[in-house]
């Protein structure tokens, strides 16, 4: 075994499934990277598909760690909800963006809200090009589309029945690039890549994790990584920890996704 | 020698119960497979108390995504128009080319035919879907978009039917050209023998001869593009609405179960409308053969 | 009379043009996807690591083995039973229409039934013996459909020669009737590991979308990171390309990636099918004494 | 008597295969031709060579001339459709077309360019009271072909040919499928449709060709043994294999 | 002489299509007996019956006796894998397996429990001797035997009923599909092996059971109208109907 700085989880063998939350994904994938450089003998299985599936496939036990940015009480019954154990790993912002031939960089709450469900139907009408916009939604199920109604929309529902729907924030922001007029919805860790599309600021703030950390950037929410029980493979238990760890902070925010502990708490309480 | 013919009696029932429980367990597989859409799939009538109606003829698609929660819309409509217009226009598409490519290679250049164009069509069977997947969305659907500037982009009911088409080609194409080449040559020489012309063998007498073996080729490939899952929901758009027209997107059956179905809470309504649709293609696949083998047993009894 | 002879003439033209459409069309599209991913290659891909997709390619193959180590033996005892043993009547019909409705079936109707069997009640997590049995059920149907054909096109003689000769009917079958299906049934064989190569909707949930393996543990089949582990989590090559659009899209080089999948996926499918009709052919040369 | 069909230093080969060798022959209106000999011997290959039948045949190549009504048919004056509906044929096995009895035997003059519906009518009724299976059929016109016994059908391919009125009948082994009910009236047909047609005959049955031929040609190997009167041939053979064979002693 | 196959009351039906009635035969050890008649009368049915292979069509019921020297054969005091084994069959059209010319001829001994590699190689040699063809074949007793001509395929199915070493030997048109040469070297083949074994034969040529049988029977619609030595029934038949049909008046 090549030697690694981390002593605590030197070592390690077995596998580790997570699957779900296309926000948390990249974080999950680059974590998993680390782990398993440090853990020659372990295998983490990081996929996507969605907060929904996450939860379903945790709740089946067919995975280890189910990636959610929604409660679970949100999506499975009482029963199945009440065995799963949270652990909250950080927190995202989720940000509108749109394709750069829209023209467009600010948009107020009411825009945003008329823009997706279906009232303006072309940019110029809230002050952008000459353009048609082209609504880009994720599946009802993603928890980055229920964050970003109940936050950026103010719990009105988006038109989905006129817009493009992709399976998973990668595809939604190929899309947007490739669609003119083309609006939707990221989480902030999608835009670190520098993508080429627009963050639209909402009332004029900008989709920051400063912003975020202030209390002025409504948009956000936890990210939780859920276990059936408490983890018992050891794998398990030492990749989670591995995440939550202290000095796994800074890796963390350096991917677009903020720390709980960072939070203001005018931010805290005004998020519900 | 009797100890021969002994043992050899005894191990001849031995490989046919063996053979036997080979057929079984492919009714078996099938009935299970059919119990378990048909109990998953008819929970949204009966557990979620909404009518075949409301799932069959609206477009209202809002099912609660909650275990044990109903009350939701689950109007399925756009899908199933959805995967009904891609397929039909597939077929549209494709079978000239098909039935035109099969006659070429067993009527008119059977030599040429059987030598580069039977493995071409092989070739074209073995390349997988998602490869014709990704050639619709990185190729087509920008060509769509630079051609017409349909609002949503290219993804579109066009493309969808195209990249179905061009899946289901070679399904249609062998099969119909094995039935032209079984069309018994005594009927070609008896045509030939009244002094008709390779043309007129060929539509008179060749093709309506060939036409049951066609069908099925048809119908076959018809199962084939209602089942795709992930080519058309690389290039369909999945926009939960009627096309209005062959450049605007829309959504079907199978790019809903593959996009969602993993994605919702197991037992909620909106999973158990997904099973529903399922269960539709399952019938319909099934309603499919049986149409084979109507028109097969049809062409014997006359 | 020159009437019927102008649209002779005309038709004749429009089979042709239809016939090298087709042909020139097949040409085109398997030439932009391998030159598509030549154009974005770089060398890294071929490897086992970050952007490489050797782990799939292997996976992919892996995979297809597994599914044909099931599905070969049942495909043709039930190919078998469905040429010599059934009777005609309500249950052949039954089993005929079984198979059929099973190999039109919906690959992602056919994963998820895999799921909930292989996944679910197994209680294990995504693996590549899950995947394998899942496409199982889709390749069987193809080899017993061909097997039965096969057989059933045999010329009687055979039959009634080896019967003729005191052998008993499963020897019949066994030494006569399969051997000289062979070709035949090889297609059906071959075309089950077509549809093994090519198949994604039927694996999202049951083999996996990810892959980790450790070459170096090869031999160490019960460890998580043995390639040969046929336990873990395989991703393959179509699978891949899924991935690629989806989760895979933040990597920058996604596209790159996916379109040199679809070009290593297309000349396998080249090569596949030359080397079938090679087989074949031999074989059928080999059975009819090089006529 | 005049030659319809005039057969002069015909050579065929299949590929390389030499199956006609320099085969001379007169074929005479109004009569009926038979060809005999063992099987292989070349009966059919000859008999598809006077309508061009051989055409379709991959590889196959004819060289010498045929003649009808002193026209090469493999020059270039004659079209091989306008032969084919003057030289008509009947094959071994009956070959119904899958359609209706009525449609079987209006194809020909269907595409022939023939469209009026009355006329056609007329057509079929002739051809099938012709054939000698008007009778049967009258009622069972829209029925499909396919149906019908294996000696009805072999006249209703007759009626077939005789709709598009043709000059010549050819014949390959038209009873050697059938019973021997159904051969007779076969054999009868053939010797009343000899006065409006020539009628040339492959069979495998020496009684029959006794029966009802005229002349009579032998063929062996390829080669053409003996040609000459029906009578003649059968009771003093010139050529001693042809002796051999019509005796039995050979084959 | 002895009877080896004794024929009683022996009726058969396919469904209800009664296909032969009430024969009764006796078949001579070391003799030839030939079966001839019109197409359809029931020959190869009759001759499908001594080794029980019309087991194989569904809906064939048998009623009457067949015995193999004195033990009915469908009484179930013979295993019907051991009287195929005992009565060996010839087929119309020559029938070897897709496999070499050694495993066509060493699948019979195999299966029936010869493992020893001499002895199958000895057994091999023995029978394609006795069939006439070890000359022609043994250098290509590697090859597939389909690539051999129709005579030596023919020759080599019976070489492959013979290394089983059976008692009687049945042979349905074995000559039908060959050329004269192959042909009459089957019919001296036919007349050697009979001093070892009991030979029944189906003809449509009845100069080939003029030639080489002991016995004819003549069947028609499925009546064994007349048997008896094959000289006196073509000499002088005593059923007209046989008369008529050797003379040629019909069919
Ligand atoms: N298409 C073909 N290609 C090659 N050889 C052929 C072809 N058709 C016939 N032959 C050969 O030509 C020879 C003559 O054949 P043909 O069919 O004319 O015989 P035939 O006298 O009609 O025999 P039969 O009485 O069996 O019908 C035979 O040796 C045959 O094998
Ligand atoms: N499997 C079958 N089912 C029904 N009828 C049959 C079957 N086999 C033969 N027959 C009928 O039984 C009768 C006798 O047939 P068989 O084959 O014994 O005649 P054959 O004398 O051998 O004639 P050929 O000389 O043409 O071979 C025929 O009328 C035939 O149609
Ligand atoms: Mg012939
Ligand atoms: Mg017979
Ligand atoms: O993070 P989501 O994939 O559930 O949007």
């Amino acid at each position: 075994v090549i030697g690694s700085s981390k002593a605590d989880t030197k070592g390690v063998s077995g596998t580790v499934n997570a699957a779900g939350s296309s926000a948390l994904l990249p974080l999950v994938q680059s974590a998993a990277k680390t782990f398993m450089d440090e853990n020659p003998d372990s295998v983490v299985n990081a996929n996507g598909g969605g907060s929904g599936q996450g939860l379903q496939q945790v709740s089946d036990g067919t995975i280890d760690i189910g990636d959610s940015d929604v409660y679970a009480e949100e999506k499975l019954d009482k029963k199945s909800a009440s065995k799963l154990v949270d652990h909250q790993i950080a927190i995202t912002a989720i940000a509108p963006i749109v394709n750069k031939d829209a023209g467009i960089k600010s948009l107020t709450t009411q825009q945003l809200i008329d823009v997706f469900t279906g009232k303006v139907t072309n940019w110029k009408q809230v002050g952008g090009n000459d353009v048609k916009i082209v609504l880009v939604s994720r599946p009802a199920s993603s928890g980055t589309r229920v964050t970003f109604e109940q936050y950026a929309l103010k719990k009105t529902v988006s038109r989905s029945n006129q817009s493009l729907e992709t399976d998973d924030s990668g595809t939604l922001i190929q899309m947007i690039q490739s669609v003119e007029g083309a609006v939707g919805y990221v989480a902030l860790s999608y835009l670190t890549g520098k993508p080429n599309v627009t963050a639209v600021a909402i009332n004029g703030v900008k989709p920051t994790l400063q912003n975020v950390y202030n209390g002025s950037y409504k948009v956000w929410t936890y990210e939780h990584m859920y276990t059936k029980g408490q983890p018992k493979k050891t794998a398990v238990k030492a990749f989670l920890k591995k995440m939550m760890s202290k000095d796994y902070e800074s890796k963390i925010e350096g991917m677009g996704y903020g720390v709980a502990s960072k939070l203001s708490d005018k931010a805290k309480k005004e998020h519900k | 020698m009797d100890k021969v013919v002994q043992k050899a009696i005894a191990s001849d029932k031995r490989w046919r119960a063996v053979y036997i429980a080979c057929g079984l367990l492919i009714v078996a597989l099938t009935l299970l497979m059919g119990a378990f859409l048909l109990y998953q799939g008819s929970q949204t009538f009966i557990k979620a108390h909404h009518s075949i109606w409301e799932f069959l003829f609206t477009s209202d698609w809002a099912p609660l995504d909650k275990t044990g929660l109903f009350g939701g819309k689950v109007g399925a409509a756009v899908y199933i128009v959805g995967s009904l217009e891609t397929c039909l226009l597939a077929l549209i598409i494709c079978l000239p080319f098909a039935i035109g490519s099969a006659v070429y290679m067993t009527e008119i250049s059977p030599k040429i035919g059987e030598k580069y164009f039977r493995p071409a069509t092989e070739i074209y069977v073995s390349i997988p879907s998602v490869v014709y997947g990704w050639f619709g969305m990185t190729k087509l659907v920008p060509l769509i978009k630079n051609i017409f500037h349909p609002a949503m982009g290219g993804y579109s009911v066009l493309a969808a039917s195209i990249v179905l088409a061009i899946m289901i080609f070679p399904t249609i194409t062998t099969v119909s050209a094995d039935a032209i080449k079984s069309v018994p040559m005594s009927y070609r020489e008896g045509a030939y023998g009244l002094g008709a012309t390779r043309w007129q063998v060929i539509g008179k007498v060749v093709l309506p001869a060939a036409s049951g073996g066609i069908l099925t080729g048809i119908i076959l490939g018809l199962a084939r593009a209602i089942g795709e899952a992930l080519a058309v929901s690389m290039v369909i758009g999945k926009t939960r609405s009627f096309a209005s027209n062959l450049l605007s997107p829309t959504s079907n059956l199978t790019s809903a179960i593959a996009a969602d179905m993993g994605n919702t809470a197991q037992g909620g309504e909106y999973n158990l409308a997904l099973w529903t649709m399922a269960l539709l293609l399952f019938i319909i696949s099934i309603v499919l053969i049986v149409l084979i083998h109507k028109l097969a047993n049809g062409k014997k009894d006359k | 009379m020159s009437r019927a002879k102008k649209k002779d003439r005309f038709m004749t033209g429009v089979f042709y043009a239809i016939g090298w459409i087709m042909l020139a069309f097949l040409l085109y599209l398997t030439f932009t996807i391998i030159f598509d991913g030549i154009k974005g290659f770089s060398p890294d891909f071929l490897g086992a690591a970050g952007n490489g997709i050797f782990n799939q390619f292997f996976n992919t193959i892996y995979l297809v083995f597994l599914s044909l180590l099931v599905s070969v033996p049942i495909g043709i005892g039930a190919g078998v039973y469905l040429a010599e043993y059934a009777k005609e009547g309500k249950f052949l019909s039954m089993v005929e229409v079984s198979i059929e409705s099973l190999s039109s079936l919906p690959s992602i109707v056919i994963g998820l039934f895999g799921y909930l069997v292989f996944i679910m009640w197994t209680g294990m997590s995504w693996n590549i013996v899950a995947g394998a049995l899942t496409i199982s059920i889709l390749s069987i149907p193809l080899i017993t459909t061909e097997t039965n054909n096969a057989i059933r096109s045999l010329p009687i003689e055979y039959k009634e020669g080896s019967l003729g000769l005191g052998a008993t009917k499963s020897e019949t079958i066994r030494k006569v009737l399969i051997p000289a299906a062979m070709p035949q049934i090889l297609t059906g064989v071959i075309m089950a590991a077509g549809r093994g190569f090519g198949e994604a909707a039927a694996l999202l949930y049951t083999s996996g979308q990810s892959t980790y393996v450790n070459w170096h543990n090869f031999w160490k089949i019960t460890s998580p990171t043995s390639p040969l582990n046929p336990f873990r989590s395989g991703e393959t090559l179509s699978l891949h390309i899924w991935v690629m659009r989806t989760e895979g899209a933040l990597n920058p080089k996604a596209t790159e990636i996916a379109n040199f999948t679809s070009a290593v996926l297309v000349i396998l499918a080249l090569l596949f099918t030359l080397v079938t009709r090679r087989i074949s052919d031999k074989m059928r040369k080999r059975n009819n004494g090089g006529k | 008597m005049e030659d319809k069909i005039t057969i002069e230093n015909l050579n065929l080969y299949y590929s390389d295969f030499h199956a006609l060798h320099d085969v001379n022959m007169h074929i005479q209106k109004n009569e009926i031709t038979a060809f005999i000999g063992p099987s292989g011997c070349g009966k059919s290959t000859l008999l598809r060579c006077l309508n061009r039948m051989n055409d379709l045949v991959e590889g196959c190549r004819i060289e010498g001339s045929v003649k009808l009504d002193g026209t090469d048919i493999y020059g270039g004056d004659l079209d091989v459709t306008v032969l084919r509906q003057r030289v008509g044929m009947v094959f071994q096995r009956p070959n119904p077309f899958p359609m209706s009895v009525y449609d079987n035997v209006a194809y020909g003059p269907k595409i022939h360019g023939v469209t009026d519906k009355q006329e056609l009518d007329e057509i079929v009724e002739t051809s099938l009271k012709q054939a000698a299976i008007w009778d049967d059929l009258k009622d069972r016109l829209n029925k499909s072909a396919l149906g019908l016994s294996g000696g009805q059908q072999q006249r209703l391919c007759i009626a077939r040919a005789l709709a598009v009125k043709p000059e010549v009948l050819l014949m390959d082994e038209p009873t050697s499928a059938l019973d021997p009910i159904s051969t007779s009236k076969i054999e009868e047909l053939a010797l009343q449709l000899k006065k409006d047609y020539t009628i040339v005959i492959v069979t495998h049955n020496m009684q029959q060709a006794v029966r009802i031929s005229d002349k009579t040609g032998f063929f062996l190997l390829g080669d053409l043994v003996e040609f000459g009167e029906t009578d003649q041939l059968f009771s003093m053979p010139k050529d001693e294999r042809t002796e051999r064979y019509i005796t039995g002693r050979f084959g």
